[in-house]
């Protein structure tokens, strides 16, 4: 943990000498049953009241309920809080919460020599060490010499603590994470309160319940504070400089139905979502089904290609038509978007990358469809690719992202990922209202009207099937440049496809030049990021800057078309370096685009990069 | 929505020439949908035409409406789209059976589970026309196509008898030349709300000529079709001689006035009936051939339902705003 | 093709630790698979169990023969594929009902059309289970998930309706916890030649518990089911007082004894009978729920004539070389 | 028409003054029912057994049966044929057979000044000149004065010539093709005999039919002979220098299913051949349907998804799983191939290009599937890319792409495109016993079995079902590196990811190094080409060189992995010209892979380059 200098605070009864720190790593870990999830929650909600930044990120067990006490059933929660400004889930914690043996297993190899490790000791029955795969007891074989470990009782004395409620014990048990959310919130000085009034909330019909759960949190809160342990480790982490404003935890799916509804909103349309399940992508499904009471039409359709091609539908007959998957659904969408390619209808279509190839690891996160966003189809059919670089940063590109498709008459590919899905970060909550609005226009007089002549933007007109007098056919087949009407004349298709391409090419100008998010515009050494690895760059550029190492982060959100002045900034730098979860290939396109010797970084482990190794990367380059 | 003058078939015409092959059964059709779209007093520009690839799904370059050419089998998704964003527009599928039944057998299946308020007509000549002729899940067992030089060996699907096995709450057949009863079948379907299947038996005449001629001929299509009504006794036949009658759960033939069998004997058809329908449309040679509404038994259309479902949602929701719903839950101030 | 030694149940389960949730239905119908393969003297090395993306679809790691966990929807496909190239393969599919139904509904479809030799077990649960409970195309209308937070709108799929529309020869039902009965109708799938597609009613614990205790609960199984049994009387109830009749083409439960019903008035079942399976494939309560081999009606499977064919074709052409082949029609020599 | 010096042979009564041409192009023209298709065929072989070289191309009408008489309903068989080799079907002809107006309407803008045109002066009535959409008879108003028109009244004589057979006249018309070819026989000094064993043998239940076409043939020739039309051009071209053998005309689409039987016989496979119809592929469906006694079944499945995924299950099941399509077919594919990649089994796909996006022109050719087949799919998910240069090469190609699919455990794509295969070349027919078998291994030895375990060229063991004590379990979720038990295991993943790329790259020790076709292996300027433009490159190049310039032809047939020598070799030239019919595809894999600054030059008509285009581009590139 990034220690800051030892403040001496006079010692007294309940107040130990807490140490200050910078920030810290917590992470609770469980039985898909422990409710770890929760627990997540309201320490996030107490550390963010508490004024620190904070970046989370759960992480669910594969199988939807695997039998308890195993490692593959285990679940947990990580969070990354600190003074200063929080841009990743960090890359090991410095506290780690095992109320059993698996959760214990399945995080030992993270865990960094003197981290905190806090257990309840009642669940090491055999009969759970040899579910977790524990030849032997861990406690007693020194395999956990290297931390510091907290052995605690929970089992027992959350049962203690509750005798007296009336509850069997196999309801008390249900307790257990408060009591450990008590005895870390201690740990940490954050408030009770909040999550007490949540509880009272959440279980207002089961008083008996909620008071449980509150009394489990103060006794692990109070058995932290008597010290009976000896002392404890006690830390204390001043509040982070934040802009000021109104706040909330996000994560990137919750943004993404929010800024796809304020994209809505701006071009005046209403939105068909037309999906098929599939992890990670449908939480957006679900989200937008809740928000029908803002214009929001949801549709699950039989599978991918009817998803896509229900969304085109919508388009044509004018509504805001979207379209959301994963690599593999994204994949059998292919040669419908080909159609309103061709077509030119507005289409937004929201990738949530997963690991593959094939059906690949679907709970984990990679960044591999990037040449399937670009270059994926069949024939020349371009189309703008955009890419989130946050949870929160997923409310501006799905709205963008609306913008963009509904202004230039193209399908627009948002990316994000797996990690960007279900991470949470706090959101300075904007004002909607404050941001322009792009009323999409529909084309309604008669007057020389062609359903393929351009603007000046190379944008054909968008017509309202119902509009009187404005009669027409469109299709896949090749069409005559101005009526629409089939046409296999040669020089009309070459015409058209490089009206196609201008139409594309055109939206760089619609978009912001490149800016440099840190460091200079030239120099020894650029990184060069897309999407969710903004905050491991982010920090480690920071940290190698302090260290007085010259080095740029440059992080692209408009993916295709590129900023116009990508090409001069880059070859600014020496080198460029471009970390990606996947094999190259963001690499690939600037390498082609602008020819230049740019490098990759990749890491298909389905995590994200931890801030060391890109670190370790710049080192590697730079001491020449 | 009604146009304000009255529009006749030529006013459905488009300025496009026709490019079928000559004596293709689709211009048949094409003439009977355009007299249909006048005869229902139908507003060009409240129609749309969707239809998916083949010589069939060109259908929508030649009406004067709303017409978009989709991909491959998937017309009946995007017809659902486009109901889905405006159950107000008057939809009509159109495809082959290659079309409907095989790349997009699926998408034909759910439109109809779901009851989506569609016009769907399938064209069936039993055999890919548009890439040359290789046979289709409809070709009879035997067909010699591209594809199957020696005869195709897979047993065909009946489009109709699909459809009621996916719950379709319309079921009918026509036939490409039968320009007299085309338009008022073709009327029935258009004026039932939510998904409406018609198969029509279309002649390719390059690929597939007489794959229908056994029951489609002058010669013998009295006593080798049964035009249903509903209502009135099942009665085929030239001498109107010949009906059928429920035998043990079964469907047989039977001659009027020979051994006994009276008029009264003959079931009545009862579009409402699905065990009925079920039967009618599976009736092959030596079996007359089912033409007309075959299954009629309206419900509420998926497009209204999901629009009433989301109308209720902006009822109850007291309503607010984006930047209210975005405070909602746990927020905290910086100063 | 047989194993030399009997093989046990237990050495047809994998070294795979089984993950579904505790109390999933599918650890039953993997219990009764296993079993069956004993019974059947399955032969491993020539068994291949083939299936899709879900819960359901995991389930070829958890038997010891050969398996392929495909895409999803595709593994009718796929395992058409297999019997193609290896008509000696003892291939069975699995599947959910989004699997099956939703996304390859028109594999499973052109499948039992073409009649391959597959035995096919679908695993209806009425919900997406893996990927985390939103509604299928079985789940009944109003039910509640994540994708319709108010309640389904849209009318189910019946799967064996369906799968009589597309023309299939062997169409059964189970239910999951029904030990006693599952491995028979499995044995008798399995020994049919042809598709034979086998509804496994089985209960999702986690997400749709409880969707079938209408009929499947201990008390009011007796009334709410009816075991078929070719040939024999269709009479159901925990009292075996109840029966099914045919009135005006129509089934309709009567009681044996009341208002002068005798057991000689009950419809005896004929698993070979069309039109009857077409209405007991669709029972629902208040109707008993048809359980066993409803329709069994074998015919030449797709893959076994492809195969005869292919040896017809060899046999007759004279066998050439492809060298001799390339020398045939017009050549000329250039020295 | 390139013209060699005149020869002065002594005129007799039936021999003409012929002039000696080095090259010459012939377009038969006219209605779908004319059989244009028949008259070239004939004449291809007429002047293949008069041993010149010779490229064919058939331009069908895009409607199955156009209306008798209208432009889109034009079918026309161009040919090019030479005393030298010849490499491309012509940019222009210097004959045209119009014979309706239609014919001569399309074909007009493509006549080059002095082209011979001979028209059947009988069909210019006004009903079928209003149908061409002529409003004057193009022979009144002068727009043919640039061209030498011969203006036969074919359908009066071709009645005449026939009147004694009994024939009806509709039926002597439909000799009217014959009547042509006998006159451009006389013109081309071709043999009349083998289309007249032609003729009997076609007809032979028909004599009457057979005779009068053979009647006409004959007095079509006579005609010409006699001279009495005043002198007729005729020309005399040499035999082509050719190797010596066995020759046969061939189709891109005849190639590729003899290679594909070619390439199963050496791999002691039998195939399982699974496909969807779809223009310009399904003729690779029907000429393998035709080929079952050669251990050929063939599958049209329900759709191009089901087609892949029975190519899959067949290659599972351990015979030669292949499938084939065009563009947006493969898009639908892509998914399954997808498992393909991750499940490791061979695959065969072929890609017959057309004109996109979406339906796009169906027949007409492009190139633009280079993106899809080297990027196109979800995840890091690398595969084999393969691209035949000429009809014969196809059947070179598609035995390689069966080779490489078995010995290396992978999909693979092979490119050929609606050009490919449809024309027709001369083929020395080989002798395929001699090229060396590859066998196809089966592992059956239980002992240390691993279904995921590599064998030194990274690939793993094929088994069949039905092998004893094999049995075992492999799917699309991510697979132990071993065991091929689901793992979501990071290092794994990052292990097995690897893998499948060092396996793809390992192919390319498997090919050859990349040669030269034309030109030194360094110096000014490379145009480097792929698939079909491999002719007008190859002409363009000889031309150029011979006129002293400093050019080289390279002509990639494996595209991914690229040789190993690529890199090093176009760094040796100043200046890479890449000629695509497409938007620059290739273009970018180059600049990405070797930082060379590639140029495209890019053609989206739907027709082949043209010689001259590409003599053009390399002249703009070395003036300076
Ligand atoms: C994805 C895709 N696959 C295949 C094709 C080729 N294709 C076009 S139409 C057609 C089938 C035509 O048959 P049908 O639907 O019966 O229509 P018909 O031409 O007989 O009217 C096929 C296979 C295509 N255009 N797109
Ligand atoms: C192409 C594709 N689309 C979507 C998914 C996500 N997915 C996996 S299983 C499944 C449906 C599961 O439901 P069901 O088939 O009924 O099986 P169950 O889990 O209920 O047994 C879905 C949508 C996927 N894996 N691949
Ligand atoms: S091919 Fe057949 S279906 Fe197509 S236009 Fe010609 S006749 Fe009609
Ligand atoms: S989610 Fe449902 S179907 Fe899937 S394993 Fe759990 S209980 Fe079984
Ligand atoms: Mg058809
Ligand atoms: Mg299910």
């Amino acid at each position: 943990m990034a220690v800051m200098e030892q403040t001496e605070t006079a010692p007294h009864i309940s107040e130990p000498a807490r140490q200050s720190l910078e920030s810290a790593v917590v992470r609770f870990a469980g039985d898909s049953g422990d409710g770890m999830q929760v627990t997540g929650a309201q320490f996030t909600l107490a550390t963010a009241i508490s004024r620190n930044d904070l970046a989370t990120f759960p992480d669910f067990p594969a199988e939807i309920r695997a039998p308890v006490g195993t490692t593959f059933g285990v679940s947990a929660f990580q969070i990354n809080f600190g003074a200063r400004p929080i841009r990743t889930i960090g890359d090991a914690p410095d506290v780690l919460v095992a109320l059993n043996p698996a959760a214990l297993k399945v995080n030992l190899t993270d865990l960094p020599n003197g981290a905190v490790v806090i257990l309840d000791s009642g669940s090491f029955g055999d009969r759970n060490l040899k579910k977790a795969g524990f030849a032997v007891d861990p406690r007693e074989d020194g395999s956990l010499d290297a931390f510091r470990v907290i052995d605690l009782d929970i089992s027992k004395r959350v049962k203690e603590a509750l005798a007296d409620t009336g509850l069997s014990s196999r309801e008390q048990l249900r307790c257990k994470n408060f009591y450990a959310l008590g005895f870390v919130y201690w740990m940490f000085d954050r408030p009770r309160q909040p999550t007490a009034d949540w509880l009272l909330a959440k279980f207002k019909d089961k008083p008996v319940i909620a008071s449980a759960n509150i009394k489990a949190l103060n006794a692990g809160h109070a058995l932290a504070e008597t010290a009976e342990y000896g002392p404890l480790p006690a830390f204390n982490i001043d509040a982070a400089p934040m802009a000021p404003g109104l706040y909330r935890t996000i994560t990137g799916h919750e943004a993404l139905a929010f800024g796809l509804v304020d994209g809505a909103q701006k071009a005046g349309l209403d939105m068909v979502f037309c999906s098929y399940p599939i992890t990670p992508a449908s939480a957006l499904l679900h989200n937008l089904a809740r928000l029908r009471s803002f214009g929001v039409t949801t549709f699950q359709a039989e599978d991918e290609i009817a998803a896509a091609s229900a969304a085109i539908g919508a388009a044509y007959a004018g509504s805001l038509g979207i379209t959301s998957s994963s690599g593999p659904g994204i994949a059998l969408k292919t040669e419908a978007i080909g159609l309103a390619i061709a077509v030119e209808l507005p289409l937004v279509v929201i990738n949530s990358q997963r690991a593959g190839p094939s059906t690949g690891m679907p709970t984990k996160t990679e960044q591999s469809d990037l040449y399937q966003a670009v270059y994926g189809r069949n024939a020349d059919a371009p189309l703008v690719v955009l890419a989130a670089s946050s949870p929160s940063n997923c409310f501006e590109m799905a709205r963008e992202a609306v913008r963009l498709a509904v202004q230039h008459m193209t399908p627009v590919m948002l990316l994000t990922d797996g990690f960007l899905a279900n991470a949470s970060e706090p959101w300075l909550i904007p004002d909607v209202d404050a941001a322009p609005a792009f009323p999409a226009k529909f084309r309604t007089d008669p007057v020389d009207f062609m359903p393929y002549r351009r603007d000046r933007h190379g944008v054909r007109p968008w017509v309202k099937p119902g509009t009187p007098d404005l009669m027409h056919r469109i299709g896949g087949i090749e069409r005559d440049q101005l009526t629409g009407n089939i046409s296999y004349d040669p020089d009309n298709h070459q015409t058209i496809t490089e009206a196609r391409f201008a139409k594309i090419a055109a939206v760089a100008d619609d978009i912001p030049l490149q800016d440099v998010e840190q460091g200079s515009s030239s120099g020894r050494l650029a990184i060069v990021g897309w999407g969710s690895t903004y905050g491991p760059i982010s920090r480690a550029v920071t940290t190698q800057r302090d260290l007085g190492v010259d080095v740029s982060h440059i992080h692209l959100r408009h993916i295709w078309p590129l900023p116009r002045n990508l090409g001069e900034l880059l070859r600014g730098f020496e080198k460029v370096l471009v970390p990606e979860m996947n094999k190259g290939q963001l690499t690939t396109v600037l390498r082609s685009e602008y020819l230049v010797p740019a490098e990759g970084l990749s890491k298909v482990t389905g995590k994200p990069f931890a801030v060391s190794e890109i670190e370790a990367a710049i080192d590697r380059l730079l001491d020449d | 929505m009604n146009a304000p003058v009255a529009l006749s078939s030529k006013d459905f015409a488009t300025d496009q020439e026709v490019r079928w092959c000559p004596g293709c059964g689709d211009y048949a059709i094409l003439k009977a949908v355009q007299k249909t779209l006048a005869d229902i007093k139908a507003d060009p520009a409240n129609t749309v035409f969707v239809s998916g690839i083949g010589c069939a799904a060109r259908f929508p370059y030649y009406i004067e409406t709303y017409g978009f050419h989709t991909i491959h089998g998937r017309a009946p998704a995007v017809a659902t789209g486009i109901k889905l964003a405006n159950p107000e527009l008057d939809v009509w599928v159109v495809g082959g059976d290659g079309d409907m039944l095989s790349i997009g057998g699926n998408h034909l299946m759910h439109a109809l589970r779901r009851n989506v308020d569609l016009t769907i007509l399938l064209f069936n000549n039993e055999i890919y026309g548009l890439t040359k002729g290789q046979y289709s899940p409809t070709s009879r067992v035997g067909t010699r196509s591209p594809s199957t030089p020696t005869g195709s060996i897979d047993t065909p699907l009946s489009a109709l008898k699909l459809a009621m096995g996916a719950g379709a709450r319309f079921v009918a057949r026509g036939i490409d030349t039968q320009q007299k009863v085309l338009p008022d079948l073709l009327a029935r379907a258009h004026a039932h709300k939510g998904a409406a299947l018609v198969e029509i038996i279309q002649n390719c005449i390059v690929y597939n000529d007489n794959a229908f001629s056994h029951f489609t001929d002058r010669e013998v299509e009295g006593e080798a079709q049964l035009y249903l009504r509903h209502g009135e006794p099942m009665i085929f036949g030239k001498a109107r001689d010949r009906g059928l009658r429920l035998n043990h759960g079964r469907l047989e033939v039977v001659t009027i006035g020979a051994n006994g069998v009276g008029e009264h004997d003959i079931l009545r058809h009862d579009q409402t009936n699905p065990q009925l329908a079920s039967m009618l449309v599976s009736m092959e040679p030596p079996m007359p051939v089912a033409i007309g509404v075959i299954y009629d038994n309206p419900a509420p259309s998926y497009d209204a339902m999901v629009h009433a479902d989301n109308a209720k949602q902006i009822a109850s929701a007291k309503a607010i705003t984006l930047n209210e719903l975005l405070r909602r839950g746990p927020t905290w101030q910086v100063s």
